[in-house]
């Protein structure tokens, strides 16, 4: 997914030379995950360079060149490190086409890793996307796989809106699935992994099924999409599973859909529980569908805990709970 | 590590709380106030680096001496018809604040600021920039505004969130946007236009522009973080902006010695930066313009950001919810050491016979006229308590084309 | 309800000189809203003081006092100013105590105004409490009435966690309902504005029956508990309205026996609809109580846009709206 | 506006990128650091006024010359003993280092950060502190720790995530805490704890306390806008705190010119907040033992915060994530033109006659067998890949008593 993510910025900056990439290590070095590798000596020193560590400053100073006429597109290193910069993020590129009438917009984006599983502890593992959700202006996206994460990533610098871009960290080298104690399966080796070369987009606000079925549908996005998909093989139930892409525009029409013919719900993410983007959901879910609905909307989740490191698979929701969490949704009432 | 312990113990520790010289009831006094003679203050060439100008940092620029003559290497960059017109911007200023004031009186607006004592700083500055240039102001600067010529009449429309009002009835008033005029949306969180600012400098810089970025903060806004990631991102990109700090003393009933902290001047935060800085005579509209064109040139020339710190007064209330006279005493206003900034380039204009009190007075009459049939058209599209631009107009601009929960939600509103 | 929060202040301070107290303007003037009025004055300058405008610096500063082994309480000027202190609330105060395995706490409470109502546009108006509810390690508490914010807030200082405490700045002044067209009454006319000298507290995690009622349950907090009773006598409706006081903890049971007695439920806040905190009280209440309801839980909340300022009264959900929501949730099946 | 428009346009902006003097290829450069002679600086009473040594954020405060001996005014703060065991201090962390990264590579831990060519800076710091203050460090201050006598094995403990960890495998590896050892909790998130240690400060004046608080920050981390609070809240309360910028030169692949910005020290930040600064030769154990003592008794005696900068450089990689190659010259750390460390403390106890090359080498020995030895102990209890604490700790300490719904998710989750 690295490469497919590096690929969407060579094809937007290639397009655009309004876009520009900046953040920590992502110049010379080219990220410590190597997302902006090659970009610098490629583009040159004004179109991808390195920036000082103040997440804050990083998004302000973006903002500023969105209002310009730029469209930047910045790193933030790890996810659990934006929390500076939510102010300038909600304060700011969020209100600024609404304040000012359209007056002066904010068309950035704001790419970060999110997400557990590299024992990263609990300041290298956060999923902080409901703060996000929350707020009025900004898109929220997070893709799965390579081919989406290209054509998202394109998508979201063309918008003419802010956009988080949550790439869970986890999915870099390959489909995980939870089951960490199985050796790493990269992505070649599935059809999603497969990118096409140049300009291609996947729309913010479609969601995509990721396994069509009849049984129950099960609402997630990220690395929890595979976890899901493994779940279901396991247990042989019969899964729907939709992979949202973007929680902001959310494609509710897939979701309800869904849930109506399969009548039960289980939505799962690894941020925490309480307030996650999951509560949005199941509220959703039981608004547009509770009469279809056969048994309550499950949420499989993180805990309500900080990240923790040597214990990081008995908080990551894996296959295991998904799986038995799938069973008591077949089996309830 | 027992037996390698120095000195420690002794005296209780104490923690400082600043206070200012005076409080109500108090005799008003500014005596930490520093102030250099007009003149004196050296004026290096635009390429300084900013380590030969630490001094500066510490100094006051003036150019208007106590009889009214411009006098010093700061002196010379205007001529009368400018005088003139920057009066006029100042007097335009004083004049709309004052009708806006009663304008909130009467219920017209929720809520006002004025710029009273502080209309040089402005005012002087927009002069000396390009109108292409972008300025990123506060709340404080609407003399950036009137200045460039943005019509009055928006400006009221705005105020009285009334069916005309640019921003649609969805900003706090004084919360003005124009790119056309070069002023960027105002935000009410402290601060963060400080960073954009730079953002947008670095930006024209990248694409090859000529064109330069302004950035405004209050004295007591400094010690927000935005403060820190402009400074540190204009120093590390060498970015074309002038970071302009305005310290009127206040910070609603806050002292500077808060945001200052121990001693230094806001000027000499440059110094950690590598950031050429200067201390300003903020009420001297003449020593306003000429340093705010120094700093232009700089930035245009490539020579980097320059911050600078207008010592000014604030010499109205913070804002109409507030009442200073429960935090400062009554009279330090009237004894503010720097005096008031229409009065000195009036006396100015009068000394080199440019100008006269008649000349003054028709002057003032006529910007009042102008002013008040400024707001009696804007009255006439509605005020907040009257018509308002159409409430489904909430659910535009949200984002730039509207989203189906929001078009859900606003159908939900009966719009 | 101002008088009540400073003379939660004074008892405070009274009883553990460890108890101190800063924030903008808090010092010499007593503050904007006057909440901290006098307390200078009484406690000298170094039990109640001003600071520097940092919202991040006074939260950095009050954990590390808190580290230190006092109770700092703290005042952000405005709810909508808490943003740049983000950073420190969830990766710092949230965190310390679980991250040092209890070496090290941060028991402090940080004041804040909250929600609109008094045209103070996007910047003076937000009710954010969802992106603190989403935060493990943290409890945010909100009152509605004087009787509540003293024993709230009393507790909240006393707490060993970190506490966020939400004050309606609408209901500084009278039991506001919503009908912002009548004039304003004071709380000296309401039995919920006596508030009792001294000490004493209110547990935080238990919510309190506002209006017992057999048709529908409401669950809401801060200014529209007084919407919903004004909108429960407009319709004539026997809403029991339960207003929460503390969203986390949450007195959880209170809501489930409350909504498996009415069958129907009504969730309202003045936030954003989406990812706000309803959407967890939703998801919660069909988890608990689904073969209950007799109809979706409805949310009826501030819209999904920047707070307006000519129009607020068009965002608010005033009785109007929720009037119309239990009718619909009556007549629902 | 129109027509007062002053000279725009003329040459296109640029934007400037910092660039290191050397990248991978070139040969390694260090000319644009200052360094002064070792004795050269002086040294002024503890209650100097900020503005008074405005000379001393840009020199070098040195004391070990050329050839090893202790020269100049702030020369003389420790005698023989103890330098012995600021050697053995150094010596320890740098054993103790050398076994993780070992650790690391056979899987006994997920992560290492070494503080190799850096140990000077908090081993001689430590010993200039009283037990009882605090330090608020960042994940390179281990020296700090192991001179203030914390157990090697409990830091192994916490390292190896095992069953001993006193922070019951919640962490990542590194990140101590220990307020018996005045030692802070490590946050991952960069800076925070500068301006937590300025409240801890204020806290312990408020009580009339004499403890003072010693705060630790990188070079690149002084970007963060947790170190503007810092020096605002220490400026304006006069904190008794040390505020520490370790400049080790890069910020993982980041150079420090990116932080530091235009051409001015790290230590020049103190300057525009009135702040005492000193920048110092870092990997000079007599220096930093001097110039800590120094603030720590300027603190002490209520004359508030002092800033120093430490002039280090990183000898290894970021952390066991990283390889450096990648963005600076292979051999920069053998060209770092103020030496090592230990190799300097050693030739100075040598030139005094007070050590040999083979007591060093005793000491080496003696040093890596207790090393070993609490790495072995720590084994025991089981390294990441064993032993663990109950996966039901997760839910404790997230509040001081588990409510309900902690309460339901662990049942949940089978404990
Ligand atoms: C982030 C943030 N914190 C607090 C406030 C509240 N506030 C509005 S103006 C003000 C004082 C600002 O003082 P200063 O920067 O000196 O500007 P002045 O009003 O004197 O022009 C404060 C604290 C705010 N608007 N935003
Ligand atoms: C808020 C935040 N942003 C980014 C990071 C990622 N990060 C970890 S260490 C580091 C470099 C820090 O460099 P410096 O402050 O110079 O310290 P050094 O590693 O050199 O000791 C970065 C960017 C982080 N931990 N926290
Ligand atoms: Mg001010
Ligand atoms: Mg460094």
């Amino acid at each position: 997914m690295v490469e497919a993510i590096r690929d969407a910025h060579i094809v937007a900056m290639e397009r655009d030379e309004k876009v520009v990439v900046f953040g920590q290590d992502v110049g010379y070095f080219g990220g410590v995950f190597r997302c902006t590798h090659g970009l610098q000596q490629r583009f040159g020193k004004h179109r991808c360079f390195d920036s000082p560590i103040n997440e804050s400053a990083i998004v302000g100073a973006a903002i500023g060149m969105g209002a310009y006429g730029l469209r930047p597109c910045v790193e933030i290193q790890f996810a659990d490190y934006v929390y500076p910069a939510y102010d300038q993020i909600v304060s700011e590129a969020a209100r600024l086409r609404h304040r000012s009438a359209g007056d002066f917009t904010a068309p950035i984006t704001i790419r970060m890793p999110t997400g557990g599983g590299i024992f990263g502890g609990q300041t290298h593992s956060q999923s902080p996307e409901a703060i996000f959700t929350h707020v009025a202006g900004l898109k929220t996206v997070i893709p799965s796989n390579p081919y989406d994460a290209k054509g998202l990533l394109i998508a979201s610098i063309e918008d003419d809106d802010p956009v988080i871009f949550l790439e869970p960290k986890r999915l870099y080298n390959g489909p995980f699935d939870g089951h960490h104690e199985r050796p790493i399966v990269p992505w070649s080796a599935h059809p999603l992994g497969e990118v096409p070369d140049g300009h291609y987009t996947v729309a913010l606000g479609t969601a995509r099924i990721h396994r069509a079925g009849n049984d129950l549908t099960v609402l997630t996005y990220g690395t929890l999409v595979h976890v899901a998909q493994a779940a279901a093989e396991e247990t042989g139930i019969d899964a729907e599973i939709i992979d949202l892409r973007s929680l902001v525009p959310l494609d509710l029409a897939t979701i309800v859909e869904s849930v109506r013919k399969t009548g039960r719900c289980i939505v799962a993410h690894e941020a925490t529980l309480t307030s996650g983007f999951g509560a949005e959901l199941s509220a959703l879910v039981q608004e547009h569908a509770l009469w279809s609905l056969e048994a309550p909307v499950v949420r499989v989740t993180g805990w309500d805990t900080p990240y923790p490191h040597a214990h990081e698979w008995n908080y990551f929701p894996g296959p295991a709970r998904l799986g038995a969490a799938m069973r008591a949704t077949l089996d309830a009432r | 590590m027992s037996d390698h312990i120095p000195e420690a113990g002794g005296e209780p520790l104490r923690l400082r709380i600043p206070e200012p010289v005076a409080r109500p009831g108090d005799p008003p006094a500014f005596r930490d106030l520093h102030i250099d003679r007009a003149g004196e203050v050296r004026r290096p060439p635009i390429d300084v680096a900013a380590a030969d100008i630490i001094d500066l940092g510490a100094d006051m620029i003036r150019v208007l001496d106590v009889r009214g003559e411009a006098v010093g290497p700061w002196a010379g960059t205007l001529g009368a018809d400018e005088l003139r017109a920057g009066l006029r911007d100042m007097l335009t200023v004083r004049a709309f604040d004052a009708r806006m004031l009663r304008a909130h009186r009467q219920g017209n607006t929720s809520f006002y600021m004025q710029s009273l004592g502080e209309e040089a700083v402005s005012c002087a500055h927009r002069r000396a920039l390009d109108p292409r240039d972008m300025c990123f102001p506060t709340y404080r600067q609407q003399g950036l505004l009137i200045t460039a010529g943005y019509p009055l009449v928006d400006m009221v429309n705005q105020i009285y969130s009334n069916s005309h009002d640019p921003l649609r009835g969805r900003q706090l008033p004084v919360m003005y946007s124009s790119q056309a005029a070069g002023f960027f949306s105002i935000s009410g969180n402290l601060g963060t236009q400080f960073i954009q600012a730079v953002g947008w400098a670095m930006a024209s810089a990248l694409s090859s522009d000529t064109r330069i970025a302004s950035a405004w903060i209050g004295d007591g806004a400094t010690a927000e973080s935005d403060f820190h990631s402009a400074m540190v991102f204009a120093s590390t990109y060498h970015a074309p902006v002038i970071l302009n700090i305005v310290n009127n003393q206040w910070a609603i009933s806050t002292f500077q010695g808060f945001a200052r902290g121990d001693s230094a001047t806001f000027a000499s935060r440059g110094h950690g930066f590598g950031i050429a800085a200067l201390r300003v005579d903020g009420n001297d509209y003449l020593a306003v313009h000429a340093v705010s064109s120094w700093a232009a040139q700089r930035a245009r020339a490539n020579h980097g950001p320059t911050l600078i710190e207008w010592v000014t007064y604030r010499v109205g209330a913070h804002s109409t919810s507030d009442d200073p006279t429960a935090y400062r005493p009554q009279d330090e206003p009237s004894t503010w050491p720097l005096g008031d900034p229409i009065e000195r380039l009036k006396n100015h204009l009068i000394r080199i016979g440019e100008w006269s009190d008649e000349r003054h007075q028709q002057c003032a009459d006529a910007v009042d006229a102008v002013v008040r049939a400024a707001a009696e058209e804007a009255e006439r599209h509605g005020t907040l308590r009257s018509e308002h631009s159409a409430p489904s107009s909430m659910f535009d601009d949200v984002f730039a084309s509207m989203p189906d929960h929001l078009r859900r939600q606003r159908e939900q509103a009966g719009y």
